[in-house]
């Protein structure tokens, strides 16, 4: 039975709120705004919520069409929606989060004179993020892919008079490009061997032929993967996340964190059905997974900067992700992802709330004993940080430890690097902890000992305050609850979130992968562990996650002193974890610098200038010489002139009289 | 169905002045010229008419669409009556898929080029409005005309207007631009004109069917290698004038130095639509065996424009490179000869002409505030014209090829369809999406956002007036609209296709052969002689 | 007889003309012009042109060659000096002028049997003769002279007419 | 009896001297003589000419001759106009040097 | 008396002339001679009138077959007549009562054309030699006509002296010509020389004598390299003079040319075509190279002249009576569009010339914008864009050359026009560019009446052969017809 649930309406309403904020906004009083912006986060969240009421009832996969979008000969691309399990659960999250992070911006934003701007974009991101999730088809997809990276664009751009947030929005969109690249090249591959990039066509095309192994589905999937990796943020392409903490706070909660980076794994758990048919290019994805995610997980040892450490944590927690579907568990990576997103952006609206409260000081070196002065955003904080740090029973423990548990199935190595990472996760996640929540408040001795590091900082940090701090700072205050209420809201869903998947080995069901199983199950069913490696590997993990919170507590609690004398005695590593790697002089030596020379000195000099105009100037020249030449005959003398005639004459009568003529033209 | 009205399909045989419609679209504007000779130079009666008789002309245009029969293939509102007694020269004009929306475009633009002028010009106004007329009707004849001769005198027509605009109306090196304009298109011209010669020599008649048919059936023995001799003659006129990659050595200097009005119809759809026409439609084979080299050529030039756009300081130079990548886009479309690839050909002849008229637009109305096309002075605008800054954005992302904009239906469709004819090739363009975003972000971003500079803060901020929101909002909401409608414009577009002799499905013949992973070399088109394979080089 | 009158008057003429070349005053190439002509009216009449040598004693060496030394006395041109305007006469002009006459005579000679000789008293061209053909094939030509001797009237008078 | 050959090779003689003359003599008087020089030249090979066709077709031929009658009004003509250019030339530049008049050039 | 109307045109100029001169002889010294001109117009519209009443002639020959009257002849009377009047009209806004000789030009003008007109229609070979004489004595004398200015007598005397070196040649041939033939009737040389071809007894006169017609033709049409009086004559030459010279003269010796070429001579086609077709390479190539360089406005359309002389040639090449009706339609258009432009000229820089650079044309259409616009437009026909007169008559041409496998010559020929393009385009730029500092264009005069009325009629003659040139066409054809017989094809 098909049922119309107006899916086309779930992506157009925020869309209609973009339309008219962003028309209209500008004069509009505040409140209209905000309305408006809500309004469009909310009745998504409604519908989802309705559709989830009667999800039971429907036939899956649910494909409503609403007409053709591109059509050339034989192919054609239609706007069409499909709802499954896995969107469905997509659409939870995005709506879910993003109406709560909708509500915190309301209080987070309040002074900004951009406001409308703001949640016109907001509401932008939704739809187009909403677009992405919904799609039938690759290249509805592929509208959403892109319509989120213009989105983030415009959001981390949002204070456009800084050029580091200018900056920070064009790398973050051409970056986010050359991940399109790969996705559009794998589209047209689809295209050339399957004609169609309908979901239903395509896998089942695959599905129907057996045989089909490696060959251009590799290729297929290795394209989808760069894509991904655009995405989300892996290696190599995860330089532009760490920059897009240019942005708000809370767009760096919704966006790069909670929602738009995990488009890759969404996108990769969709095409799995391509993925299951090239084991080369699962293991790639589960490579970069796991190396994105100890990579990532390293430099936020060292970061100073309160959103950059979590900016890198978002990254390595991707890789998490990454690492579960390169093992084919599906499930468990959208699992972590959707934990991912309730512990992760909880912890962006967190520290902005703190950012907040500190009129804006995102140097957690000027932070500390936090604590008491701002108790909600501390607890809920804690939480976060708990279950970020896979402590049981939390949302992160739980996901986190399906991915290491199916990792272990599949590989020990891959398995014992994701550990190492859990422990390092946990290490400067309390680091975060401490030094903002523990010890003395540190805010003039920091200013006095980092100087170039403040003034970096303070160039970094939002303009609104950047205004403030130049008079007297606010005394450090709580946030409005229309900013907590949804850190509350999202801690108790870290909390809770994991009973969702609560695995067999703790006597759970393990629900959400079975939910999800009719989408992303494989053909090639996953060697069935024993509940009680399960349960070993549980205990393994908290340890390590146990041991990590203990390092943070001896070196930024017990022994504040420590961190700085390690730092020198461990100069060499310590100087490259804290300038990352130089991964983006690196790419800036290796890519862009060549390019721009290429372009400006070899092609726009020398070729454009040199051949090309150079050649027509040339070919004047010649001309006008000929010309001069031909001149020359007439030098005005009339006898020069009888002479010139004479001759000619002579030579016309010979060459007539000999008859030479006829020989001396082509015709 | 979202859409219904999409379907929509008028069966109309007895519909008014159906008969004679194109004739009127052609010559309005001539007729509005000659008024506009006499009209007072003072005030701005002048520009008020023009106005009047392009908007005419515009909507006298829309007639095409509404009543053409999509069904149907070759020519409609055919007018065919004889000219010149001998040589034998009808006046043959005629419309199918092809140049239907072309012509639509050239008319709709001729409103805006008005508009963006309306102020800018403020000398020699008759000159001006009397040649830009002139030159509306000369476009519009070079995609009606379906005699040779006819054409070929409409092609030339649109020359002069041009190089006399130029001339006059260029700030510092506007003779020098203009002659270097003319010579290049005029002296390849000349020796198309030598092949028009010869075919009627040979065929005793200018029509294009006719030609057509006689050339198919090879009833006018020509031998092989004179007939790739005349095709290239036609391709080397039309690819200047497009231009493609090494032919453009005229561009940048005329799109800097050109009134906006004319820079907007200097490039591309002139050169494309006659490719089309000419070289699919009269010499295919030659086509195919030419192929595989304007194929390089266009990657070369997709990447050549982006890299070196991506050098500029002024804008219109920028923007002239862009024009020039955009358009290899069109290029590649046309010689991988996939249905799709033509099409998307053909859509992104229209986006060009759309997105890059409505840049120049924009920076023309920067210029006329701040006196300079030199981006590194500018900075931080956003700010004070919020309005223009979005509509520039918004025009950015539709040439970079943001979903839902025209840009990226054009793209997509040629780079999908060409793809399966030369994966290696296509990939390489496709990294043309990278480049593209990063001049024009840069672009946006230095003109738009950061501190704004000391040129900026001098001057006082007044966003668009009416007269230039009128201008813009049609071109961006077109701009959606299509990227958004595509099949309304592609069902047209592709009647007009299916005329040429392709191997129609593309895709299906790949899906035939998909066992063996990727596309393998023998779905180059059909037989490549020898010269041709050895330009290649190594694109197999 | 008539061979050596064609070799004496042919004689002169030649002379006459080198002569023309080779003096420096006007006069005297106004003079040696005179001899040429009056010789080669002795020539006319060896081939029988009786009216057409008296023509050009009266016309030529007459009223013409009197023309130009009047003109030359009235601007009393002095002895011509060298000067050297002109490379081109002598590189290209003069081979010019070689093989113009070295054509000639090679194509004159080489079918001299297509002329035939002329023999003295035969075909004598009476005025009566001209005049016959004159007034009747060639009435229009001779019409449309007066137009011409018009021009040339008009022009002298409108040429050398004193500016004031 | 003389072949009329010798005739013609008397005009082509006469006819490249003047040709020769043109080119040598610096005074445009004189120059203008070696033109008349040439025109002789042709009115012998006329005369010839029409002597032999007399002799071809067995009876007088005076075409040639009155080509001849022509050739001489028309010099007397040009010799009217030329002289008179001439003196306008003397007038305007006081020179009757060819190589002097050439103002105008390239 | 019925041979009368076979020559009635050249009968009215005639009259009209001297009754011009009478005129003027009668006026006292001071009045103004500007009402001769119009005399002279009236005199030109009869002859006109005339050659067109003509057509209904039954075609034949008159005179004793001296003159025949025919659609070609018809077809160059009429060209003639029309440039007569335009030049008429020119000159009458050049001049300034003061101007000396003003009666005396305009008789002069009118005989010339009676000249030209004749040699049009001449059969005769000896009257075209006196026609020819007609025309060139007449035009030496107009251009020595500025008797002020060193350049004018200059210019007269050099084209005095190389024009008789080069009729001394064309006379030759014609004697070498009737040597072989021992007749001057075009008719009576064709029927001699088919004979003697069928005899297979063709004499080496008839070469050579060809080829000296030839360069004698070729020096009057300015046909490199035969051309190298042209650019001093006309830069030294009043522009009114230039104006009709640049074409009336040269239209008549083409018509003689066709006439020896294709009437008296077409059995040796093998000899004179390629002949032609180097003067038509040379002519195109050097006209278009030399004027690359000009400064001087008159100058540059000078060489611009041997470079259409040039293209005319080719039509000659064609050796088909397409090409004939080609070369005559191209005369037509060659000669509105030039006269036209030196209409423009001689007003912007009057009978003395005062200016003459083409950077002195540098923002007319400031001082003037309807003499820049026509101006621009007469460029633009010369350059060859189509709905012009020059682009029709080119493409008629290089069609013509093409249809008969002059594959080369087209190539070459089309190429040349592209190259021409750049230096006409050069004057336009010019005329459309701010004027530099005190130019002296700016101080132009308003057009008069008779200058205005001179360029419509060009400009209208040279729109309506672009746009609807059927009738001329047609005309031109007919004209070709009358070769049907003796041309190849």
């Amino acid at each position: 039975m098909t049922t119309d649930l107006h899916l086309w309406l779930i992506p157009l309403v925020p869309l209609a709120g973009f339309l008219v904020n962003g028309l209209l906004g500008r004069k509009a009083p505040k409140p209209v705004v905000t309305a408006v912006a809500l309004i469009g986060a909310l009745i998504p969240m409604l519908q989802v919520s309705a559709i989830v009421t009667k999800f039971s009832s429907l036939t899956l996969p649910h494909i409503e069409n609403l007409g053709t979008w591109i059509t050339a000969g034989s192919f054609h691309a239609d706007f069409s929606f499909q709802l499954d399990q896995l969107t469905l659960v997509m659409l939870c999250v995005i709506t879910g989060v993003g109406f709560l992070i909708h509500l915190y911006s309301v209080g987070y934003m309040a002074e900004e004179e951009g406001y409308w701007r703001f949640f016109a974009y907001m509401n932008l991101f939704l739809f187009f993020m909403l677009t992405l999730v919904l799609a039938e088809n690759f290249l509805l997809m592929f509208v959403g892919w892109e319509g989120v990276g213009l989105a983030s664009y415009l959001l981390i751009g949002f204070w456009f008079q800084r050029d580091s947030a200018a900056n920070a929005g064009k790398k973050a969109f051409i970056v986010n490009r050359i991940g399109d690249f790969g996705f559009l090249l794998a589209m047209f591959l689809l295209i050339a061997h399957l004609g169609t990039l309908s979901f239903t066509r395509v896998f089942g095309q695959i599905g129907a032929h057996p045989a089909w192994q490696g060959g251009f589905l590799t290729a297929v999937a290795l394209f989808l993967v760069l894509g991904a990796t655009g995405k989300s943020a892996q290696i190599p392409l995860y330089v532009w996340l760490p920059d897009a903490m240019e942005g708000p706070t809370p767009v760096s909660a919704l966006i790069h964190a909670a929602t738009m980076v995990t488009a890759g794994v969404y996108m990769i758990a969709r095409a799995h059905v391509i993925f299951d048919r090239s084991p080369f290019a699962l293991s790639t994805v589960a490579i970069i997974g796991v190396a994105t995610a100890f990579f990532a997980a390293t430099i936020g040892l060292v970061q100073t900067d309160i959103k950059r450490v979590l900016a890198y944590s978002t990254i390595s927690q991707l890789g998490y992700m990454f690492l579960a579907c390169g093992v084919a568990a599906y499930s468990a990576g959208i699992f972590h992802l959707v934990t991912h997103a309730f512990f992760k952006a909880l912890l962006f609206l967190a520290a902005g709330s703190v950012i907040h409260a500190l009129s804006g000081e995102q140097d957690m070196r000027a932070m500390g004993g936090l604590r008491k002065k701002i108790p909600i955003t501390f607890w809920t904080m804690t939480a976060a940080v708990l279950a970020i740090s896979g402590a049981p029973p939390l949302a992160g423990f739980v996901s986190k430890d399906e991915i290491l548990y199916q990792t272990f199935l599949t590989s020990k190595l891959l398995w014992s690097i994701g550990l190492l990472t859990a422990g390092l996760t946990s290490f400067y996640m309390f680091r975060l902890w401490y030094l903002t929540f523990f010890g003395e408040s540190r805010a003039h001795t920091a200013a006095a000992h980092h100087e170039e590091d403040l003034a970096a900082v303070h160039a970094r940090s939002d303009t609104k305050v950047v205004l403030e701090t130049e008079h007297a700072a606010h005394p450090v205050h709580e946030s409005p609850w229309v900013m907590l209420g949804p850190l509350v809201i999202l801690a108790i869903l870290s909390v809770i979130g994991g009973f969702m998947g609560w695995p067999e080995a703790f006597g759970g069901s393990n629900w959400f992968s079975r939910f999800l199983d009719p989408v992303v199950a494989t053909g090639n069913a996953a060697p069935a562990g024993d509940s009680h490696l399960e349960f070993l590997l549980a205990l393994v993990s908290i340890a390590v996650a146990f041991f990590g919170w203990l390092t943070a507590h001896i070196l930024y609690y017990a022994k504040p002193a420590l961190p700085a004398r390690l730092a020198t005695q461990l100069r060499v590593f310590y100087s490259l974890l804290k300038n990352k790697y130089w991964v983006d002089e690196i790419y800036g030596v290796l890519i862009v610098g060549p390019i721009l020379f290429i372009a400006r000195w070899v092609l726009g000099v020398l070729i454009d200038r040199g051949v090309i105009d150079g050649g027509t100037l040339t070919a004047g020249y010649t001309a006008q010489g000929f010309g001069a030449l031909v001149a020359r005959i007439q030098s005005g003398n009339i006898r020069s002139y009888a002479g010139w005639l004479a001759f000619f004459a002579a030579l016309l009568l010979a060459v007539s009289y000999f008859g030479w003529t006829s020989h001396f033209y082509l015709r | 169905m979202l859409f219904p009205w999409l379907q929509l399909q008028v069966p109309e045989n007895d519909v008014p002045l159906t008969d004679h419609i194109l004739t009127l679209i052609t010559f309005v504007p001539t007729a509005g010229a000659i008024v506009v000779a006499f009209l007072p130079r003072k005030g701005r009666a002048i520009q008020a008419f023009t106005l009047l008789v392009t908007l005419a002309t515009f909507v006298l245009s829309l007639h095409l669409p509404a009543h053409f029969n999509y069904a149907q293939r070759g020519f409609q509102f055919q007018e065919n009556q004889p000219w010149i007694a001998s040589p034998a020269i009808r006046y043959h004009l005629g419309v199918d898929g092809l140049s239907l929306w072309l012509i639509v475009l050239a008319t709709f633009l001729g409103p805006i080029g008005v508009l963006v002028s309306w102020r800018a010009i403020d000398t020699h106004t008759k000159e001006f409005y009397f040649l830009f007329l002139l030159q509306q009707t000369a476009m519009i004849g070079v995609f009606a005309a379906l005699d040779l001769f006819l054409y070929y005198g409409f092609w030339e027509l649109s020359l002069v207007p041009m190089a006399i605009l130029i001339a006059m109306f260029g700030p510092n090196r506007g003779r020098q631009a203009a002659i270097k304009f003319f010579l290049y298109t005029f002296i390849p011209s000349a020796l198309f004109l030598v092949a028009i010669l010869y075919l009627y020599a040979k065929a005793g008649t200018f029509d294009f069917a006719q030609l057509q048919t006689l050339l198919a059936n090879g009833d006018l023995g020509i031998a092989p290698h004179v007939l790739s001799w005349l095709s290239l003659a036609f391709l080397v006129a039309f690819a200047v004038k497009v231009p493609v990659f090494p032919l453009h050595g005229w561009l940048s200097d005329v799109i800097q130095e050109a009134p906006v009005a004319m820079a907007m119809v200097v490039a591309g759809k002139l050169g494309l639509y006659s490719i089309f026409r000419f070289n699919l439609g009269l010499f295919p084979a030659q086509a195919r065996a030419i192929a595989p080299l304007m194929i390089v050529l266009a990657v070369i030039g997709i990447l050549y424009g982006a890299l070196v756009a991506l050098a500029q300081t002024d804008m219109k130079r920028l923007i002239a490179y862009s024009i020039l990548g955009n358009l290899s886009f069109c290029i590649l479309g046309i010689f991988c000869f996939a249905i799709a690839g033509l099409n998307g050909a053909v859509f992104q002849t229209l986006n060009e002409g759309l997105t890059g008229s409505a840049l120049l637009v924009l920076v023309s109305f920067l210029y006329e505030r701040y006196r300079t096309y030199d981006m590194s002075l500018y900075g931080g605008l956003a700010a004070r014209l919020p309005m223009l800054a979005t509509l520039f954005v918004v025009t950015s992302l539709a040439l970079i090829g943001l979903p839902l904009f025209n840009g990226f239906v054009g793209e997509f469709l040629v780079l999908s369809g060409s793809f399966p004819v030369h994966p290696a090739w296509v990939a390489a363009a496709t990294t043309g999406v990278i480049l593209s975003a990063s001049y024009m972000l840069w672009m946006v971003q230095r003109i738009f956002y950061g501190k704004q500079s000391s040129l900026v803060l001098n001057r006082p901020a007044f966003d668009l007036n009416f007269r230039e929101h009128i201008t813009l909002w049609p071109m961006a909401i077109l701009m959606l609209t299509m990227g958004v409608l595509s099949p309304y414009w592609i069902k047209g577009i592709q009647s007009g296709i299916l005329q040429f002799p392709i191997d129609v499905t593309q895709t299906t013949v790949v899906a035939q052969r998909h066992a063996h992973g990727f596309v393998s070399t023998h779905m180059l088109p059909a037989p490549t002689p020898a010269d041709a394979q050895k330009l290649m080089g190594g694109v197999q | 007889m008539h061979l050596a009158l064609f070799i004496i008057f042919a004689g002169l003429c030649v002379a006459g003309a080198l002569n023309l070349l080779l003096q420096r005053h006007p006069i005297n190439s106004a003079l040696s012009l005179i001899v040429v002509m009056s010789s080669l009216a002795v020539l006319y009449l060896l081939l029988g042109a009786e009216f057409l040598a008296a023509a050009q004693v009266i016309v030529y060496s007459g009223a013409i060659m009197v023309l130009f030394t009047f003109v030359i006395m009235l601007l009393n041109a002095g002895k011509e000096e060298r000067t050297h305007g002109s490379k081109l006469a002598y590189v290209a002009g003069f081979p010019g002028a070689a093989a113009l006459l070295g054509l000639l005579t090679f194509i004159f000679l080489s079918h001299s049997s297509d002329y035939g000789n002329a023999r003295l008293g035969e075909y004598l061209a009476t005025t009566s003769d001209l005049s016959r053909v004159l007034f009747t094939d060639l009435l229009l030509p001779f019409e449309v002279t007066s137009v011409l001797i018009l021009i040339a009237i008009l022009g002298a008078v409108a040429l050398a007419r004193k500016e004031h | 009896m003389v072949p009329i050959a010798y005739y013609l090779v008397l005009s082509a003689v006469l006819f490249s001297i003047g040709v020769a003359a043109f080119l040598i003599k610096r005074n445009i008087i004189t120059v203008f003589m070696s033109i008349e020089l040439m025109l002789n030249g042709v009115n012998l090979a006329f005369i010839a000419f029409s002597r032999q066709w007399s002799q071809v077709h067995h009876q007088l031929q005076v075409n040639g001759q009155i080509f001849v009658f022509f050739v001489m009004v028309v010099a007397a003509a040009e010799a009217a106009v030329g002289l008179a250019i001439i003196i306008a030339v003397f007038r305007a530049r006081n020179t009757l040097n060819v190589d002097h008049v050439d103002l105008m050039k390239l | 008396m019925n041979d009368a109307l076979y020559i009635l045109p050249e009968i009215a100029l005639t009259f009209s002339g001297i009754i011009v001169m009478l005129a003027d002889a009668t006026m006292p010294k001071s009045a103004d001679r500007k009402p001769l001109g119009w005399l002279a117009a009236l005199g030109t519209l009869a002859a006109l009138a005339a050659s067109l009443w003509q057509y209904q002639l039954p075609p034949g020959t008159a005179y004793y077959g001296v003159v025949q009257t025919d659609a070609f002849s018809v077809f160059f009377h009429v060209l003639i007549a029309g440039i007569l009047l335009a030049s008429v009209l020119i000159t009458l806004d050049a001049v300034t009562p003061e101007t000396e000789g003003l009666g005396e030009l305009f008789a002069l003008m009118q005989f010339g054309a009676v000249g030209m007109m004749l040699m049009s229609s001449a059969v005769e070979l000896l009257l075209v030699f006196v026609a020819l004489e007609i025309s060139s004595i007449s035009t030496y004398i107009m251009a020595g006509y500025r008797r002020k200015s060193g350049k004018s007598p200059e210019s007269a005397l050099k084209y005095f002296l190389l024009g008789s070196f080069a009729t001394a040649f064309f006379l030759y041939g014609i004697a070498l010509i009737f040597g072989a033939t021992g007749t001057t009737r075009i008719s009576a040389i064709a029927a001699a020389v088919s004979h003697a071809v069928a005899g297979n007894h063709l004499s080496p006169l008839l070469t050579i004598g060809l080829a000296m017609v030839i360069i004698g033709l070729g020096f009057k049409v300015s046909a490199a390299p035969f051309h190298v009086w042209t650019p001093d004559v006309y830069e030294g030459a009043p522009s009114p003079v230039v104006a009709l010279m640049s074409t009336g003269p040269k239209a008549a010796a083409f018509a003689v040319l066709l006439r020896i070429a294709y009437g008296a001579l077409p059995q040796l086609h093998d000899h004179w075509v390629p002949i032609l077709w180097w003067l038509a390479v040379l002519s195109m190539t050097i006209g278009n190279l030399g004027a690359l360089r000009q400064r001087n406005i008159k100058r540059m359309l000078a060489y611009s002249s041997i470079a259409h002389a040039g293209y005319i040639l080719v039509a000659f090449t064609a050796l088909s009576s397409e090409g004939i009706a080609a070369a005559s339609f191209y005369a037509v258009s060659y000669a509105a569009m030039n006269v036209g432009i030196f209409a423009i000229i001689s007003h912007t820089g009057g009978y003395d010339d005062h200016i003459t650079l083409i950077d002195d044309y540098r923002g007319l259409a400031y001082a003037s914008p309807v003499l820049a616009a026509s101006m621009a437009f007469f460029l633009i026909s010369l350059i060859g864009i189509p709905f012009t007169g020059g682009f029709f008559g080119k493409f008629y041409v290089f069609s013509a050359a093409l249809h008969s496998g002059m594959i080369w010559l087209t190539i070459i020929g089309l190429i040349n026009s592209g190259i021409a393009a750049f230096y006409y385009l050069r004057v336009v730029a010019a005329l459309y560019s701010e004027p530099t500092g005190p130019a002296p264009v700016l101080g132009v005069s308003r057009p008069s009446f008779p200058l205005l009325l001179a360029v419509f009629l060009t400009a209208a003659a040279t729109l309506v052969l672009g746009i609807v040139p059927g009738n001329v066409l047609s005309a031109a054809r007919a004209a070709a017809q009358i070769y049907a017989s003796s041309s190849i094809r």
